[in-house]
């Protein structure tokens, strides 16, 4: 793959054209002497990527400053001629996977993007992002991208395969023959009107929309309910109680950062907030979001429809038996037009009922937005399956796939490959290999986002831009160029974007569109008063109709499923993101695979325990959760993996769920009733980052209830005076003069979507160890969400709490180390000097926290002996290496390492501070864990100056510090986790 | 000078001086018995199981042990302490006994000291190969270098470097000053040239003068007035690698005279199992008898019930601290998952040595050795005991995790094991097991034959 | 390359009776030679206690003052770390570190200058007057390079009288 | 040797008689000044158990040697034996003690009516029933034991009867599991739970490696007292030499121990364990550290020389500082847990002191006047008298 990345190269040799001057020029013989050496060298070690880091460095300086792309892109921070190697730049973009959407500045550093950060400026996402979001810069680097066009599997030159792909749509389009264009939801106003153009050039092209994640049940539903299929815009944030129906809104459902970011602000209490929302979950399987409801309600999926038919009933006047719903819908009445009732129904039905039942509350216009829309879910599934039925049939005589995997989410895949393999002309977009771009005759890989300009329009008027972080690496092309290629236009798609938004987006203004586009692209963000047309009032009466004839809760016996996305790969999709494999689940802290999880009672009726198989109506085998909270009858199981297709860490790796997938009510079910569940012998192990589930009655994580709260602002904490009285040392406590950096993190607020801990890999080069090292507990992150049940089994309650090194002032770590490789800073730190360590592991040991982690291997490449390298996926390799932080010092083996508080940022903004001659502002300084996050759990600061909100919230008397009765002064604070129960 | 006439001799048979030389140097004459080979050959592969094991652990890292996040020591400082402790009978035995004048000291304490040498070096062999970067060890030694960086004092690892490296010199030295008169008589007895050369080199010319032997007498006192608190000292500093940590099961403040008595408890039995045997085959019944077996047995007896009384006092205090850290990491003891080993402990450790409150165990070899060997097992367990289950679950539930060796573990413990026992049977060809000299300086008063004569 | 009169008994009490008894008669033995350690014979002989035990105690002051010394001079002097909070003069943690230093300074020094003292080390050249001293005789050698033919005869007679046997000449 | 039996003189009787007077009036002083309850039970506490302790050392001194078949002691055995007469006298005391209201004033675990969380876990062993049941059985056991060691070592001496000899070794080592046990809760019943939140593992042989340093010294002392009398004339260099050791080798023991107990909690340095050291360190400071001194320091430094303990001239002023050093310890043992800061050393503590001295030396030598000074036919005695040693 060296050779391919040299391909790249000499992309920059072969356009003279693009050196202007002497000095470039300069700059070019520099980088061919470079690549001499770098071909003579033989195999990856330190020494080769120090070249081919400066090598990196060099080209990117070069890319960035002079490539035709970036010149025009504005940089958020400094202008482009400045870009110098050793500063980071950031520019604006946008994050959508045809799935998630969330706004994002891009950090490149020495022309190479390393980590991804959030927009504070929009008012969608405001800052917030994902672990995908996180993640989706590794994907720029994966190795299973493609790197040039091939034609029937031979690489080509776009010239080629542009000649022939636009004669064979001509031939087609010209006897009348039917072309489809296959692509997930776009929210791309500029490509929809390149697929426009293409339409106009090869007429009786279709396109058709196909979402893996798809909520083609609300979209009906309110095509029924308003004449128009569309997504509401939510707002969480003005809702006071929320019943959520198996809608997993925090963690995948539609656009979880917003949900998010809406949904904490209503948790928080400190800041003098009182008020919290109550919030109220019904689901089968234990989901992010139900782990993190005041009230979970355990039903099976056959079930969620009658409940909700009760709860239309209840709110109707009408009586409804179910003592629940009874209490629930009083609690709904008292806040009208402030409560919100989502569900992620596949069942049109279902979804018309919560919308009466919206209605009656009143939320419409207040919480639920008719004139806003959300435009990430459009598709309508039985456009697909109409589209596979024909395929089937022949009819279709040319497909263009872009960004789609079909041969592998799917639920039908037989039929749709055969209906594949009758279409005569495939062509595919996709960047990364997948089952599906590996059947097609053409393909023409597409840009990582990173290298592409792009638009977005997440909801009505609001907008938002994507511009290319560095040059695209391999020889590939942005597909919306392909198709406007095809179509006969010569534009570039920037010019075209641009085009499209002075048109079509930009008012005119005194300042004129040329400024107006640059505050665009630099901000990456714009929102237009644009509003939808309004919609009729809803008529509940036909949902009324449907309730009355649905409102018996029937407890059958056969057993059900319950397919879900988990936060870390999604659709599978990510699959081949390490990153995210490795990443545990928030529920069941496994990772790099999927699992049936199943209720004790299941588990003792079929003799099961965790890790061993069963098969699933005859697909699997499974390895066996025993789930806590799981409703005794169903089996969740997450999508998403066992990718046949699409790189090392993705192939292979869990089963494939999607065959299990029903097709009713005119849309794909997550959800199916009387599945076939069958023991298979033997055992499979699942890698566990934490084994141990219960607290032992310690006061590890503190909770109490919203009551208990108001009239004690301690409860749950009492014990922090007890401690606190017998604090006494008998050496004298050290002071720190000027910066005492300190964390404060509120337990309401995290909801672990484990978006810090890609953020924290990211930022601090935290190695990949795979899944033979976590088995043996071996994992690095740097930052854990500890998870414990508390209460009964049948349905417990689920605590959090994110852990990562305290920085303890009495640490008792450092004590330990003969060699004073772990000391501490003047500002309170505890720090690391790795090459000094020699590994005695002594500090682990006496770490009460256990955060300290040690490099059982050689994981980074960066061990003194050559061939020992650990690498089980593919993390080492030149390609993914560009993707390290370069102020990180990679760890070698042997050596301890270990949260560090993000000292390189501190430095950053102190050097900053120290230029502009003033003090460092509170809040200047964010660790990357506090950055990511979407709920602002996390807060980092200067525990000196008492103004600054971490010190705030450490004179909160929710605050209290884990183990402070062991006076080791931890210099991180958690708030007592609130539970609104109390109604 | 009167010894009364109820003491058992210490020395049987009718022996005279150049009776008892020629007794004590047969072993090193002539060719090496079949079973000397035999037992050569077994050590030395043992010892290569070790070489393999470390090339593993220093080529591929630390990962190819079972350890994990939580876990940090498991085997390797097991082993590490098991053999410290076992290099505390020697010193121990020449130093505490001379100051007490134990008589029957002078028969075993030869082969004791050295046993003690050759435990320690393997002792020390595994704090360096538990190093993650073995490469870089020697950053623990305070050096003046470019980054004016010394080291931390702070540090019990640190201590033990000192204490380990004076533990190991002094006992050298100790051992060796001993050892000197005796070799004069090698070589005044050895035949041939090369042989006479060699050992008269080693002799450092002693000449057996009086004015020599005073002073000889007196240093070798004052070196057991100082090895009798190193001795203490070295287990004391090695029980702070515990501790002083934060650990429950590790911080306790017993640990160092604890820690010190098991040590001569296991050096004890350790010393048992190898004299048991070769008082048989190298023919010393008459210098090392059941009388020395037995005061020995009345050593671990006594060390015995004090690390007994030891693991009651912790037990107990762990429930009356009434912190409930301590009270988990002693019920998890007994009763989580790694009870077994507990229990193992408990029984080797404190039931069996009880057994020889009965003179007809006590005196018994059979029975002797293979109690010795179930208190060499007990005393591993116990280190295992302390490092394991009490870092596999502390403080935090989300990180208690389990331990599992690996082959390459487990061959690192057998590899010094070969290498203790490849430099026994060296020793028992090259120097005399006993103390020649001072056997004789002790025969007067405790040799069966001269006692007899005394009394007539 | 001095002459000497030696002679030898097979038992250390008959050799102290001896050594006091031409001791009595103003003989001084140059040197006695035993196997083992006689006690008492030093008392015979009229030797004074060996003084090795002070340059022990010097040894080991000097090794506890450079030890202690130089872990404060590290911590608090050289380069003061903040390790755990812990005070930067932290005597407990200097103890073990200087009583180690203390043994290991006294034990070598007092052992070096006993080897210097004694004249032995390393293949020392000395001279083995009779290979059955090591093993079960003892033996009396007196000075005989200066000696006339009667003096030389008082004493060999003199040792006869104490008991002595193989009386003779060497050199 | 004529000398051989002790004759208990009208001048030793009124010497201490006269010390168990001042020693009441002291008491009284403290009763009626008004010195609190709190300091007096202290002092009764500290005396007690001091002189106790070295009682018990005189046992253990004789039991040790005994199962060891050393045959040096026997020149001094009898001493022991004496000594370990005043057990049965501290029994009473500390009984007297418990039962007039010591323990409310001493105790704060008796006070069942507020308990803290952290006390109410130790309920199950700090009540009062249950208190008193062990001081019994400790009790029961020392007394019984000692009566019969000293009953089989004065049949021993009848005719030097090998049967007796060994059981006397029985019984010693009897004694010698017993007290291995009983040193430890004992000590932790009657101190340790004085600051009844405070733990250390260590304690119970701390509190017995003091009592042995001040024992020995006790011993030394009462043997120069009686070679001054004109008896124990057999004793020579020899034995001092190696009562000099003793002293020397427990007092660097104690110092060993002191300091493993401190550098421990001092490094970890947890508020649980820090407790204790913090009011020693912050209301008793010169206590504390005067505690190092002469219990280690002026020992450590006299005794190095070989000289030294050899001559009663050096070794019986070190005794003294030894005996006066490891008061102080117990001293601040038990002060600043029962009477705190307000705690000082003034005419209750020094006269009651004197008391017991008196107390412990009337009972000692009234004993030592029961039998012949030494055991002539005990089996090692011929060895003992010819006993020496050239180092």
């Amino acid at each position: 793959m060296e050779k391919k990345y040299y391909k790249s190269l000499e992309e920059l040799r072969i356009a003279p054209d693009e050196f202007q001057n002497g000095e470039m020029l300069g700059d070019k013989k520099s980088l061919l002497l470079m690549e001499q050496e770098l071909k003579q060298s033989t195999g990856p070690n330190r020494r080769d990527f120090l070249k081919l880091f400066g090598f990196t460095v060099a080209s990117a300086a070069v890319a960035a400053s002079c490539e035709q792309p970036v010149r025009k892109a504005i940089p958020f921070l400094i202008q482009p001629e400045e870009v110098t190697p050793g500063k980071a730049n950031y520019y604006a973009s946008t994050f959508y996977d045809g799935n998630d959407y969330c706004s994002i500045l891009v950090k490149v550093r020495d022309g190479r993007p390393i980590k991804i950060e959030g927009n504070t400026l929009s008012a969608v996402t405001g800052g917030g992002t994902s672990a995908r979001t996180q993640a989706s810069v590794l994907d720029l680097y994966d190795n299973a991208r493609y790197r040039e066009p091939l034609n029937q599997g031979q690489e080509t030159s776009w010239e080629q395969i542009d000649a022939e792909i636009m004669n064979k749509l001509g031939e087609i389009s010209g006897r009348g023959g039917r072309i489809v264009l296959l692509s997930p939801t776009l929210i791309s106003p500029s490509t929809k009107a390149a697929v426009d153009l293409f339409k106009n050039r090869y007429p009786g092209t279709e396109l058709v929309q196909y979402d893996t994640t798809s909520a083609s049940a609300i979209l009906k539903a309110n095509e029924l309910s308003f004449g128009k299929a569309f997504i509401p815009a939510y707002h969480f944030d003005k809702a006071d109680v929320i019943i959520g129906f198996d809608a997993d809104f925090l963690g995948t459902w539609l656009s979880p950062v917003e949900f998010t970011k809406q949904y904490v602000s209503k948790r928080k209490l400190h800041e003098g907030n009182k008020a919290m929302s109550r919030h109220i979950h019904f689901e089968s399987g234990m989901s992010l979001t139900g782990s993190n409801a005041d009230k979970r309600i355990v039903i099976k999926p056959s079930q969620q429809k009658a409940y909700v038919a009760q709860l239309l009933l209840a709110l109707s006047g009408s009586a409804a038996e179910n003592p629940e719903i009874i209490k629930i819908a009083e609690e709904l009445s008292t806040a009208k037009g402030r409560s919100l009732v989502v569900s992620n129904s596949q069942d049109a039905e279902t979804q018309l009922m919560i919308n009466a039942i919206n209605e009656l509350l009143g939320n419409y216009g207040n919480t639920l937005l008719t004139d806003v829309h959300l435009k990430v879910r459009q598709a309508d599934d039985a456009a697909m399956t109409k589209l596979t039925e024909e395929m089937a049939q022949g009819v279709v005589d040319g497909i263009i796939l872009y960004d789609v995997n079909p041969s592998y989410d799917f639920p039908d895949r037989e039929k749709w490959v055969a209906g594949l393999e009758k279409t005569s002309l495939k062509i595919t977009f996709n960047s990364v290999k997948s089952e599906t771009s590996e059947t097609a005759n053409y393909v023409c890989p597409d840009h990582h986002y990173l290298e592409s300009w792009n638009d977005f329009e997440v909801k009505t008027g609001h907008y938002s831009l994507a511009q290319p972080a560095i040059r695209h690496i391999f020889n590939t092309r942005q597909a919306q160029e392909s198709l406007l290629k095809w179509a006969g236009s010569e534009k570039d798609f920037r010019t075209f974007i641009q085009e499209y938004w002075q048109q079509n987006i930009y008012q005119t203004d005194l300042t004129g569109f040329v400024s107006f586009w640059n505050k665009c692209v630099h901000d990456g963000v714009y929102v237009s008063e644009k509003k939808e047309t309004p919609v009729p009032a809803l008529d509940i009466s036909a949902a009324s109709a449907i309730a009355s004839t649905n409102s018996v809760i029937v407890a059958d016996d056969s057993y059900q499923l319950d397919l879900y996305y988990n936060v870390s790969v999604g659709s599978g999709k990510h699959a081949n993101n390490p990153w995210l494999q490795e990443l545990p689940d928030p529920v069941t802290k496994i990772c790099w695979d999927n699992y049936a999880a199943i209720s004790q009672k299941l588990a003792d009726e079929m003799g099961l325990e965790d890790e061993s198989l069963i098969t699933i109506n005859k697909l699997g085998p499974f390895p066996v959760v025993i789930q806590p909270g799981q409703e005794s009858r169903t089996v969740s199981v997450a999508l998403g993996y066992g990718r046949e297709k699409g790189g090392k860490s993705a192939v292979g790796v869990g089963v494939n769920a999607y065959p299990l997938m029903g097709f009713a009510h005119g849309s794909r079910q997550l959800q199916t009733i009387g599945a076939s569940i069958e023991k298979v012998n033997g055992k499979f192990r699942l890698a566990r980052t934490q084994t141990h589930h219960s607290m032992e009655g310690r006061q590890i994580v503190r909770e109490t209830t919203l009551a208990a709260y108001l009239d004690n602002p301690k409860s749950g904490n009492e014990i922090r005076d007890e401690i606190k009285k017998h604090l006494k040392t008998i050496y004298p406590k050290k002071e720190y003069a000027g910066l005492h950096w300190g964390m404060a993190i509120d337990l309401n607020s995290c909801i672990g979507c484990n978006a810090c801990i890609v953020a924290c890999s990211a930022e601090n080069n935290v190695p990949v160890v795979g899944k033979e090292q976590v088995l043996m507990a071996r994992e690095m992150h740097w930052i854990r969400i500890d998870r414990y049940y508390t209460g009964d089994p049948e349905n417990p309650e689920l605590i959090r709490q994110p852990v990562m090194c305290q920085h303890c002032d009495n640490a008792p770590c450092e004590n330990v180390c003969p060699v004073a490789a772990t000391t501490h800073s003047d500002e309170g730190i505890n720090q690391m000097a790795y090459n000094r360590c020699i590994g005695t592991r002594y500090c682990n040991n006496n770490c009460p926290y256990k955060v300290r982690r040690f490099n059982f291997f050689d994981y980074t490449n960066a061990d003194a002996l050559p061939g020992n390298l650990y690498d089980t996926e593919e993390m080492t390799v030149d390609l993914r290496k560009l993707v390290l932080n370069p102020d990180v010092t990679t760890r070698a083996k042997g050596v301890i390492e270990k949260c560090s508080f993000c000292i390189q940022r501190i430095q950053d903004k102190k050097l900053k501070a120290k230029i502009e001659n003033r003090p460092l502002a509170d809040g200047e300084v964010i660790t990357a864990c506090a950055q990511a996050c979407p709920s602002q759990a996390i807060v980092f600061g200067n525990l000196n100056d008492k103004e600054s909100k971490v010190s705030l919230m450490f004179a909160d008397e929710r605050n209290y510090h884990v183990l402070e009765e062991l006076h080791v002064l931890p210099s991180v604070g958690y708030l007592t986790k609130v539970k609104n129960t109390n109604v | 000078m009167y010894v009364s006439p109820i003491r058992e001799p210490l020395i049987k048979g009718n022996k005279d001086y150049s009776q008892v030389t020629r007794d004590i140097m047969a072993p090193m004459a002539g060719k090496p018995s079949k079973y000397w080979y035999m037992g050569m050959a077994l050590a030395g592969a043992a010892a290569l199981m070790g070489a393999w094991a470390s090339y593993e652990t220093v080529f591929n890292g630390i990962g190819t042990w079972g350890l994990n996040k939580t876990i940090g020591w498991a085997w390797d400082i097991t082993n590490f302490v098991w053999w410290v402790g076992i290099g505390h009978a020697g010193t121990f035995i020449s130093a505490i006994l001379l100051l007490f004048r134990q008589k029957w000291r002078t028969s075993i304490n030869r082969s004791a000291e050295a046993m003690t040498l050759i435990a320690i070096a393997c002792a020390g062999f595994f704090p360096l190969i538990h190093m993650g970067r073995l490469l870089l060890g020697f950053f623990i030694f305070p050096y003046p270098n470019t980054r004016d960086l010394w080291v931390n004092f702070n540090s019990p690892l640190l201590w033990d470097v000192f204490a380990i490296t004076t533990y190991f010199l002094v006992s050298l030295v100790f051992w060796y000053v001993g050892l000197i008169p005796d070799i004069g008589t090698v070589r005044d007895k050895a035949k041939n040239k090369i042989r006479k050369a060699i050992y008269g080199f080693l002799s450092f010319g002693w000449t057996g003068s009086a004015r020599h032997w005073s002073r000889h007498e007196t240093i070798s006192l004052v070196l057991a007035g100082l090895a009798a608190p190193l001795v203490l000292s070295v287990h004391t500093i090695v029980s702070f690698d515990f501790a002083t940590s934060v650990i429950p099961g590790w911080h306790t403040t017993i640990f160092p005279p604890y820690f010190v008595s098991g040590a001569i408890f296991s050096g004890f039995a350790m010393v048992l199992t190898l004299l048991i045997v070769a008082r048989k085959a190298l023919n010393l019944e008459d210098y090392i008898t059941i009388n020395h077996i037995e005061s020995m047995n009345k050593i671990i007896i006594l060390t015995g019930s004090i690390v007994g009384i030891a693991y009651l006092t912790e037990f107990f205090i762990a429930w009356y601290s009434g912190v409930e850290y301590e009270q988990y990491a002693f019920f998890n003891r007994a009763f989580g998952p790694y009870a077994w080993a507990y229990w193992i402990m408990m029984t080797c450790n404190v039931i069996t040595p009880q057994l020889f409150w009965f003179k007809k165990i006590r005196t018994s070899l059979i029975a002797t050795f293979i109690i010795s060997i179930f208190v060499n097992i007990g005393m591993w367990f116990e280190r295992f005991v302390i490092v394991v289950t009490s870092l596999h679950r502390d403080y935090l539930p989300s990180s208690w995790s389990m331990y599992k060796p690996t082959l390459v573990e487990v061959g690192l413990y057998i590899g010094t094991l070969g290498l203790f026992f490849t430099l026994f049977l060296l020793f028992i060809r090259i120097f005399p097991v006993i103390a020649i000299a001072e056997v004789k300086s002790v025969l007067k008063s405790s040799g069966e034959h001269q006692k007899h004569a005394h009394h007539e | 390359m001095s002459k000497f009169i030696s002679a030898y008994y097979h038992d250390e009490e008959d050799l102290i009776k001896g050594v006091r008894q031409i001791r009595n008669q103003g003989i001084e033995p140059a040197d006695v030679r035993t196997p083992f350690p006689v006690h008492g014979l030093d008392k015979a002989m009229g030797m004074k206690r060996s003084r090795l035990t002070r340059v022990a105690f010097a040894g080991g002051a000097i090794g506890g003052l450079i030890g202690f010394f130089f872990q404060a001079w590290v911590f608090t002097v050289a380069y003061p770390i903040n390790f755990g909070g812990k005070p930067f003069f932290a005597v407990p943690s200097f103890m073990p570190v200087t009583f180690e230093m203390t043994v290991l300074f006294a034990a070598f020094s007092m052992v070096i200058a006993f080897f210097i003292h004694n004249k032995l080390g390393p293949g020392a050249k000395t001279i083995i007057y009779d290979e059955q001293v090591t093993d079960d005789r003892f033996q009396i050698l007196i000075e005989a390079d200066d000696l006339d033919e009667p003096e030389q005869q008082r004493i060999e007679k003199a040792l006869k009288e104490a008991g002595a046997q193989g009386i003779q000449l060497t050199s | 040797m004529d000398n051989n039996t002790f004759i208990l003189s009208k001048k030793v009787i009124n010497i201490s008689l006269i010390m168990i007077a001042i020693g009441l009036i002291s008491l009284a002083y403290g009763y009626f000044g008004g010195l609190g309850a709190g300091r007096i039970a202290a002092n009764i506490l500290m005396n007690t158990f001091y002189f106790l302790g070295i009682a018990l050392i005189g046992l253990f001194f004789v039991a040790v040697h005994a199962i060891a078949e050393s045959g040096w002691q026997v020149s001094v055995q009898r001493i022991g034996e004496a000594m370990s007469r005043f057990i049965p006298v501290g029994g009473i005391l500390l009984l007297a003690l418990f039962s007039l209201g010591g323990l409310s004033s001493l105790y704060e675990w008796t006070h069942t009516e507020h308990l803290d969380a952290i006390l109410l876990k130790k309920v199950g062993y700090l009540n009062v029933p249950f208190f008193m049941i062990r001081f019994f059985i400790y009790f029961a056991g020392w007394i019984i034991l000692a009566w019969l060691i000293r009953k089989t070592s004065l049949k021993l001496d009848v005719d030097g009867d090998k049967f007796y000899f060994n059981r006397l070794r029985t019984v010693s080592a009897i004694f010698i599991v017993f007290y291995a046990v009983t040193s430890v809760t004992s000590s932790f019943d009657w101190l340790m739970s004085i600051d009844a939140h405070w733990f250390s593992t260590l304690y119970g042989w701390y509190v017995f490696s003091s009592m042995l340093a001040s024992g020995t010294a006790v011993i030394i002392i009462l043997l120069y007292v009686l070679k001054r009398m004109g008896y124990m004339t057999h004793v020579n260099a020899e034995h001092v030499h190696d009562l000099g050791k003793y002293l020397f080798g427990f007092s660097i023991f104690w110092a060993y121990l002191w300091f493993s107990q401190y550098m421990l909690i001092w490094y970890a340095n947890i508020p649980e364990e820090t407790v204790y050291f913090y009011t020693r360190l912050k209301y008793f400071n010169t206590i504390f550290f005067l505690n190092l001194v002469l219990n280690l320091a002026v020992p450590l430094l006299v005794l190095m020389t070989r000289n030294s303990k050899r001559m009663f001239a050096v070794l019986l002023p070190v005794s003294v500082v030894v005996f006066i050093g490891h008061w102080i310890d117990m001293y601040q043992i038990v002060m600043p847990g029962v009477v705190g800061k307000e705690a000082g050393i003034g005419l209750l503590e020094i006269g009651l002191t004197v008391g017991y001295a008196g107390l412990f030396i009337l009972v000692f030598f009234h004993s030592l006047s029961k039998a012949p000074l030494v055991p002539k036919n005990h089996p090692y005695f011929k060895e003992s008298i010819e006993y020496h040693t050239n180092y």
